[in-house]
């Protein structure tokens, strides 16, 4: 039997399609979950997916927060179960205080849709075990609301404990602070980021690379070597 | 140096997506009466002078042609009081 | 105020109208009042005015466009011609793509981010009213000249707009075009195109029928936006105030339209529409009277039942309101329960406005009182045509006379290379990448080819690799020296990018831009264009599947260029075959493909260097834009081919500077004998393209091309850092990519 | 019914490039003497009953749970003269 992954599906959610696929690619099952519903149908793991839920209406991810699926992944979370935000999914993990700091306008205040390189920097987690830490790799970045901020202190005890997944490398593309383009929970079994993994798991379309298939094959990896 | 504050609201014909869109996210945080929200923008402006009949004009022709879109939008010029607002 | 009923109409034969402001002519309204055999009531008034407006009802093009339905290929692809909401094409395995260019010019220039935002919104609920997902956008963009301040002001709105628009709906943004030139300085061309697949079995057609069948209207509650945008907006100048006492902008909500096209498509896999319209252009108005008249029966609708946003609106707003994000289905009663059910789920509100009834009137109540009681068809499809006067402008023989090719061309090899670093800099041969950065081009995960490549690509099956490419193209300069030809030009070098791409054309969508057609010099140009694209159209067997036309774009005397986008449609069986532009292996061989004459008239290079228009557009020829293509498509399946890049404006300099920026990689580059350098490099000769061969490919592939009758001729290797051209210049990447790159932000960041 | 408004802005010590933009473009439009803008929201809430203390607190919570993202923003509940601010 292989991992099952939930995927939510929030009102005005995009990117749960591609990371259904991209869940299947690695050779999980997708389970789409959705917003109303409370129950997790005994996922594995979950991922919140990239898209404008609630159409970034207030602050991206600040209504979504309070759905009632929300409701079991903070529970779930809390617990262990590995939980990864991508891009629209970071802002909601921010917004429940899963994760510390926020995400705010990109410093030149567009929507910037680009190849962005980053550095895994840990692979401590559950999501980037099939990573070397310091692993340079490439993958879409699309948003408009990017700029991870967090007060020093935060961000200071990040660097310490080396909660810092992963950073931009090259550019910068969103004013974020020190260049973070990710972050984890203390545990390592949630994580967030900006960039779309999902984006970049088969050769022929998007970029045309796979650099972001190991977060599907990490995550894999990790719940059935655990079994 | 004094705060001149430009409050820009959508006009109330406009339809306000994001005013609706918290308006609809109220009951299910249990909170009733609250019948519409409009959202809108707030600048604030630190200006250097006093800020006499002359600068309040000048901000006001540039939240005109600036600040605000007057075909959708409408704004209220307001020097804020310098005793701060209790929170 | 009362209600102007039906009765009271019949009563007060003598009231005075508004007509003339609701933008009606004098005769228009006697024919209203001949329908009716009765003076219409307010509400009809407002119904037929913004339904017999040139938006509308195309009346001042109809008789040109009829050609489109009249010159068609033999081309079994069709399944949808031309009078639904867009035209459907069989891609082969079932599929159907869907695919329509609409423009949003006006509104864009008043309010550049609502109104480009707004033209997304609208070109993609016609996509998925006909049965379609849609999968992907493209955006042709005309603008005022590029360091003109308004730009400024309208640029960065409009492009932010499509973006906000677009990307909230996940919708990738594969393709489009930005141009600048001063004649679109107060009247900028905001186009935007939709594609959307579906099965066969899912096209879903705008009707109604079977009587007892309920009217739902779901979607936005209506509200007083946008009242009158379309008769005001689009049909009349802008001095002209009319009667918009309400703000004749809308404001777009993507949230809400991402919502209404996922609740749209489960409410499809159920089957449970008998019928189905957006609401664009007209609102209600347009809707029900479009449905009704497309039926078999009448419609009854109780107009006190659709939701508002202010209560205050009147029926005749109510009708007029171009409300966004809204959606009208024709349901059986028994479905009636699982609609509602899914639109619940959504968020989405609906409500039963009317039903199909028998009989064949459009009736429509407001709290138990008649105030419509008209035949539909003579709302929607039988506005009135006219046939305005043409006649060949008396400056067209002295425009076309002041020939490019008097010019001064550069002294020497230094000038040369100046000239091209100038043109490669210049904003509309600059690298749009700022702009198109701001377009999320990977949402859906089947993005094969997106900017800059010749044209988008995108996966339809992920199974067979099926896909579908479209390209949009239309060269206003061109199109002024000879509006026939210009038309034709837009046309073969769409085709062309499309066949570059590796994807066989289909079909075409156009959006025809023009000034007013109460000018004989327009009307003419306008003619002479619909006659060149319905020829072309025929020649190259793509059939015309839908389109859209804008007029009045002009401020005062002085129209814009007359700019026909041509917007081709392609299908290829194997995305993994596909073609990008990028040259990248080093050593792999230059060919050019087709024949270079000196032809500069309406050229990059004439309005670049000597800020000139005049002479003739490069020469048209079909039946090579043809071969070529099959030449392209053959060698892309066959593996003869790595890089393919059409030539158009820029010439092949362009195109080679393109190709090697997109890989990172330098060409070398031979003048070939019985050409000069200047002409080599930046002619605008039609029917061309480079293309990079493997060496190991070169024999196959130049016998094919000889074999096949079209001219070949090598023209250097892919190799090194710069693009040097023998015996003349060397350029290097760096300096080439600073002065493609720089000049859009350097203006607009 | 009485109307609440909510102003929301970034907290002082994070970068508001919004604001920045704004003050960037008046040089270009012909405006001295402004030293600093600040671009926030403003909230417009019609309540529906009387606005009590416990009306106000009830919104506070809003505001602070929902509203503001107090990581990075303040915000400010004031209760609306009837009278309309001249413009
Ligand atoms: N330039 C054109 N070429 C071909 N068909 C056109 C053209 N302009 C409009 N049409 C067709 O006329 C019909 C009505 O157009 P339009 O009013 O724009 O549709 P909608 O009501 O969806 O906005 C459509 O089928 C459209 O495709
Ligand atoms: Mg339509």
């Amino acid at each position: 039997m292989t991992a099952r992954i939930g995927v939510v599906t929030f009102p005005g959610t995009l990117d749960d399609r591609d990371t259904q696929r991209a869940v299947r690619v690695a050779g999980a099952e997708a389970v789409p979950l959705w917003h109303r519903d409370k129950d997790l149908k005994q996922v594995d793991a979950v991922v919140l997916p990239g898209g404008f839920s609630y159409g970034d209406y207030l602050r991206a991810g600040a209504i979504s927060r309070f759905s009632p699926v929300m409701e079991s992944v903070i529970e779930q979370a809390k617990a262990g179960m590995p939980v990864l935000g991508i891009c629209n999914g970071f802002q909601v993990l921010t917004e429940t205080h899963l994760l510390p700091g926020a995400m705010l306008r990109n410093n030149h205040l567009h929507f910037i849709c680009r190849d962005q390189k980053l550095r895994v920097e840990t692979n401590s987690t559950a999501w980037t075990a099939d990573y070397e830490a310091g692993q340079e790799i490439s993958i879409p970045l699309k948003n408009i609301d990017g700029r991870y901020v967090a007060d020093e202190r935060t961000l200071d005890l990040l660097e310490a404990e080396g909660r810092v997944a992963f950073r931009y490398l090259d550019v910068n593309p969103n004013g974020s602070l020190r260049d973070i383009a990710g972050i984890t929970n203390e545990a390592g079994n949630v994580v967030g980021l900006m960039p779309h993994p999902e984006h970049a798991v088969e050769p022929l379309v998007g970029t045309g690379r796979t650099d972001g298939l190991g977060f599907f094959t990490s995550i894999l990896k990790n719940l059935v070597g655990a079994r | 140096m004094a705060r001149v504050v430009v409050d820009v609201m959508l006009k109330p014909e406009i339809l306000d997506p994001q005013g609706q869109a918290v308006q609809r996210a109220l009951p299910r945080l249990g909170f009733q009466g609250i019948s519409d929200v409009r959202q809108g923008k707030r600048f604030e402006l630190e200006v250097d002078g006093p800020v006499d009949d002359a600068a309040l004009a000048r901000i006001h022709e540039l939240a005109e042609t600036f600040l605000a879109n007057t075909v959708i939008e409408d704004f209220v010029v307001k020097v804020e009081e310098p005793a701060v607002e209790a929170k | 105020m009362t209600l102007d009923t039906v009765k009271h109409a019949e009563q007060t034969p003598e009231a005075g109208q508004p007509w003339a402001d609701l933008g009606l002519k004098p005769d228009e309204y006697e024919r209203i009042r001949e329908i009716l055999g009765r003076r219409p009531t307010g509400a009809e008034l407002a119904m037929y005015s913004v339904m017999w407006s040139e938006h509308c009802s195309y009346k001042s093009s109809k008789v040109h466009l009829k050609q489109f339905g009249e010159k068609v290929p033999e081309n079994d692809a069709m399944l949808v011609g031309i009078g639904e909401n867009a035209g459907v094409v069989d891609v082969g395995q079932g599929y159907a793509v869907t695919f329509k260019v609409e423009s949003h010019n006006h509104p864009s220039y008043i309010e550049p981010y609502q109104g480009a935002a707004t033209g997304v919104g609208g070109i993609v609920r016609d996509i998925l009213a006909m049965g379609a997902r849609p999968v992907a956008v493209v955006d042709p963009l005309r603008f005022g000249a590029a360091d003109h301040p308004d730009t400024k002001r309208v640029l960065p709105g409009v492009v932010a707009g499509i973006g906000g628009y677009g990307n909230c709906l996940g919708l990738p943004n594969i393709g489009g075009e930005v141009v600048f030139d001063p004649c679109y300085q107060g009247n900028p061309l905001v186009n935007a195109g939709c594609i959307g697949v579906m099965k066969h079995e899912d096209i879903h057609l705008a009707k109604a029928s079977g009587t007892g069948n309920k009217v739902i209207l779901y979607g936005a509650r209506t509200g007083g936006d946008g009242i009158g945008g379309v008769s005001v907006l689009a049909s009349e100048t802008f001095e002209s105030t009319g009667p918009a006492k309400r703000p004749a902008v809308q404001v777009g909500d993507p949230f809400q339209e991402k919502l209404l096209i996922e609740c749209t498509l489960e409410i499809f896999r159920e089957k449970l529409v008998a019928g189905i319209q957006d609401l664009g252009g007209a609102g209600l108005s347009c809707a029900t009277s479009e449905l009704a008249s497309a039926g078999s029966g009448g419609m009854r609708v109780d107009l006190d039942t659709v939701p508002l946003r202010d209560s205050s609106l009147s029926p005749e707003e109510i009708l007029m309101s171009e409300s966004q994000e809204r959606m009208c289905a024709v349901v059986e009663p028994d479905k009636v329960d699982r609609f509602m059910e899914i639109c619940e789920k959504w968020d989405v509100i609906a409500t039963v406005i009317g039903e199909v009834t028998e009989g064949e009137r459009l009736e429509i109540f407001w709290h138990g009182e008649q105030i419509v009681d008209v035949p539909p068809r003579t709302v929607a499809h039988e506005g009135p045509v006219y046939h305005r006067p043409y006649e060949r402008p008396s400056w067209q023989d002295a425009l076309q006379a002041d020939d490019a090719n008097k010019l001064a061309r550069p002294a020497d090899a230094t000038e040369l290379k100046e000239q091209i670093l100038k043109l490669v800099a210049s904003p509309n041969q600059a690298s749009k990448a700022w702009i198109t950065d701001q377009y999320d081009r990977f949402v859906q995960g089947n993005t094969i080819l997106a900017q800059p490549e010749d044209a988008g690509m995108v996966r339809v099956d992920e199974e067979s690799n099926l896909g579908v490419a479209m390209a949009t193209d239309g060269n206003g300069r061109y199109a002024k020296l000879d509006p026939y030809a210009g038309a034709q030009l837009a046309l073969a070098e769409s085709y062309r990018n499309v066949a570059a791409s590796g994807a066989k054309p289909l079909a075409i969508s156009n959006c025809l831009n023009f000034g007013s057609p109460e000018d004989p010099d327009v009307m003419w140009q306008f003619a002479e264009a619909t006659r060149g694209l319905a020829d072309g159209c025929l020649q190259l067997g793509t059939p015309v599947t839908g389109g859209n036309v804008s007029l009045y774009n002009q401020t005062g005397e002085t129209a814009i260029h007359p700019t026909p986008v041509v917007a081709v449609l392609g299908v290829i069986d194997d995305v993994t075959r596909r073609t990008p532009i990028a040259f990248k292996e080093e050593g792999q061989l230059l060919y050019l493909l087709g024949e270079t004459r000196a032809e500069f008239g309406g050229s990059a290079w004439s309005q670049v260097v000597h800020d000139h228009l005049g002479g003739l557009p490069p020469k048209v020829d079909l039946e090579r834009e043809r071969l070529l293509a099959e030449i392209l498509i053959s060698a892309s399946r066959d593996g003869m081919i790595d890089a393919a890049h059409d030539l158009s404006d820029g010439g092949l300099v362009q195109a080679v500077v393109e190709s090697c920026l997109r890989g990172n990689t330098g060409a070398r580059l031979v003048v070939p004998d019985g050409l000069d350098a200047f002409t080599f490099l930046l002619s605008e000769s039609a029917g061309r393209a480079v293309v990079s061969v493997p060496r190991s490919e070169e024999l196959r592939f130049t016998d094919m091309c000889g074999a096949r009758g079209l001219p070949v001729t090598r023209i250097g290797v892919v190799d090194g850092t710069a693009v040097e051209v023998q015996g003349q210049f060397t350029l290097s990447l760096d300096e080439l990519r600073a002065a493609h790159a720089e000049t859009i932000p350097g203006l607009f960041a």
